[in-house]
């Protein structure tokens, strides 16, 4: 296995572009036999969000999602990672966060990527905040205790996991 | 030193960031939390549920038992709803 | 639970764009919480390989992929699934296969992105055979043992792998 | 009855389809296999492994013990290497 990749992390305000942010990553190399995307998305099942407002800790969410990215890239053989997570206020349908790893093999592109989000989403300091269509303050998104319990599985060695 | 406070603790506490002296018998995460506490009705009622209440020093996540000297910045924040 | 979801599924020889494919799945929809593409890419690490051929059994591999979309889309709350594969020739770095997997939360994207991608490489009829730079035959690729035994995962009810 | 081949099994029996006429004692799919490795040297080297090779009648994947009346089309293939 060769040396660890170095993970893409970007934290900005701006959408982004799936289709470039995958070219960028496959771009002129032939040794990338899968890639995996996650996009998360501003949903709005009810009809009643106007918006969601997504505070950051600067500094530390660049932090804290590179400590998790370069935990992915030593725990797989992955020939690329890149995250990026948006902050500021974002609509219904809108992009929030993207992350995308490629391998030779599909298994280590799924995993780094479940594994990326699962512990992006109890570890990452991001709160949403609800504005609601009425004009109302919907207040704090909850975290759920189900992202926390899906950061366990990741607790066994890898090969446990296969 | 620094504190600086996120989401819900920001708005119950009424503001981002300030710098504190911290008394010499304020050693823990714990103790930081117990002493902001008694600060004032808005510090109480943000920290009232302390142990829902995550921990940064200098960026980085942890625990309540972990030592604050050296921190140069402590941040106090809801559990995160990220991703 | 709603009524599982209609799949898309193409067989084509021409490349997909993966970026249209996203915008396709998710146009005008805010119920759409996560969205988890893969795609499977031609490989040549040796720099070797000139060309993979795609045989294709027509009308099985499409009816194939369907049935197993369809257990997919029973088995998981999904908002959409769309699952292209090409046939015929393709070049190092070329696309051959895409899925896409949307729904509310994120792990039943990612379950059922695996999920399709297991046993499409198991039981979806197309063969490839390696044409080498220097002109010679390559012979055709053999299954791989590791793939059957990721299909063996899939056994358990779904809520034992969450 | 139809048959047809893919990959390698294809390229050794020489041709990707045919029509055959099977004798009435030939009624699964293992008794089509050795029926056919019976027909010349090209097909006894298409399918000497018989365990290897993958069967579908009418398009769906069916085991070595199926049955094969009613069969309207019989493909015979390689394990896939699809995805």
């Amino acid at each position: 296995m060769s040396a660890p990749i170095e993970p893409a992390v970007r934290i900005q305000r701006e959408d982004f572009d799936l289709a470039h942010e995958s070219a960028a990553l496959c771009a002129g190399r032939t040794d990338i036999g899968a890639l995996v995307t996650f996009t998360g998305l501003c949903r709005d099942e009810a009809g009643t969000l106007a918006a969601l407002e997504l505070e950051h800790y600067p500094g530390m969410a660049d932090a804290e999602i590179r400590r998790i990215a370069r935990q992915a890239v030593e725990r797989w053989p992955l020939s690329g990672l890149r995250v990026i997570h948006r902050y500021g206020k974002v609509r219904p349908g809108d992009n929030i966060v993207a992350v995308l790893a490629a391998s030779r093999h599909r298994q280590a592109a799924f995993d780094a990527a479940a594994f990326m989000m699962d512990f992006l989403k109890t570890r990452a300091p991001f709160w949403k905040k609800e504005h609601r269509s009425d004009g109302s303050e919907g207040g704090w998104v909850e975290a759920r205790d189900i992202d926390d319990e899906a950061t366990q599985r990741w607790r066994e060695p890898s090969a446990a996991d296969r | 030193m620094k504190l600086v406070y996120f989401a819900w603790v920001r708005e119950r506490i009424g503001h981002a960031e300030e710098e504190v002296d911290l008394p010499d018998d304020v050693v823990t995460v714990a103790g930081l939390l117990s002493w902001l506490a008694g600060r004032g009705e808005e510090y109480e009622t943000a920290l009232k549920h302390a142990s829902a209440i995550r921990v940064a020093i200098n960026q980085e996540h942890v625990a309540h038992d972990a030592r604050i000297e050296g921190a140069r910045e402590i941040a106090l924040f809801p559990p995160m709803t990220g991703g």
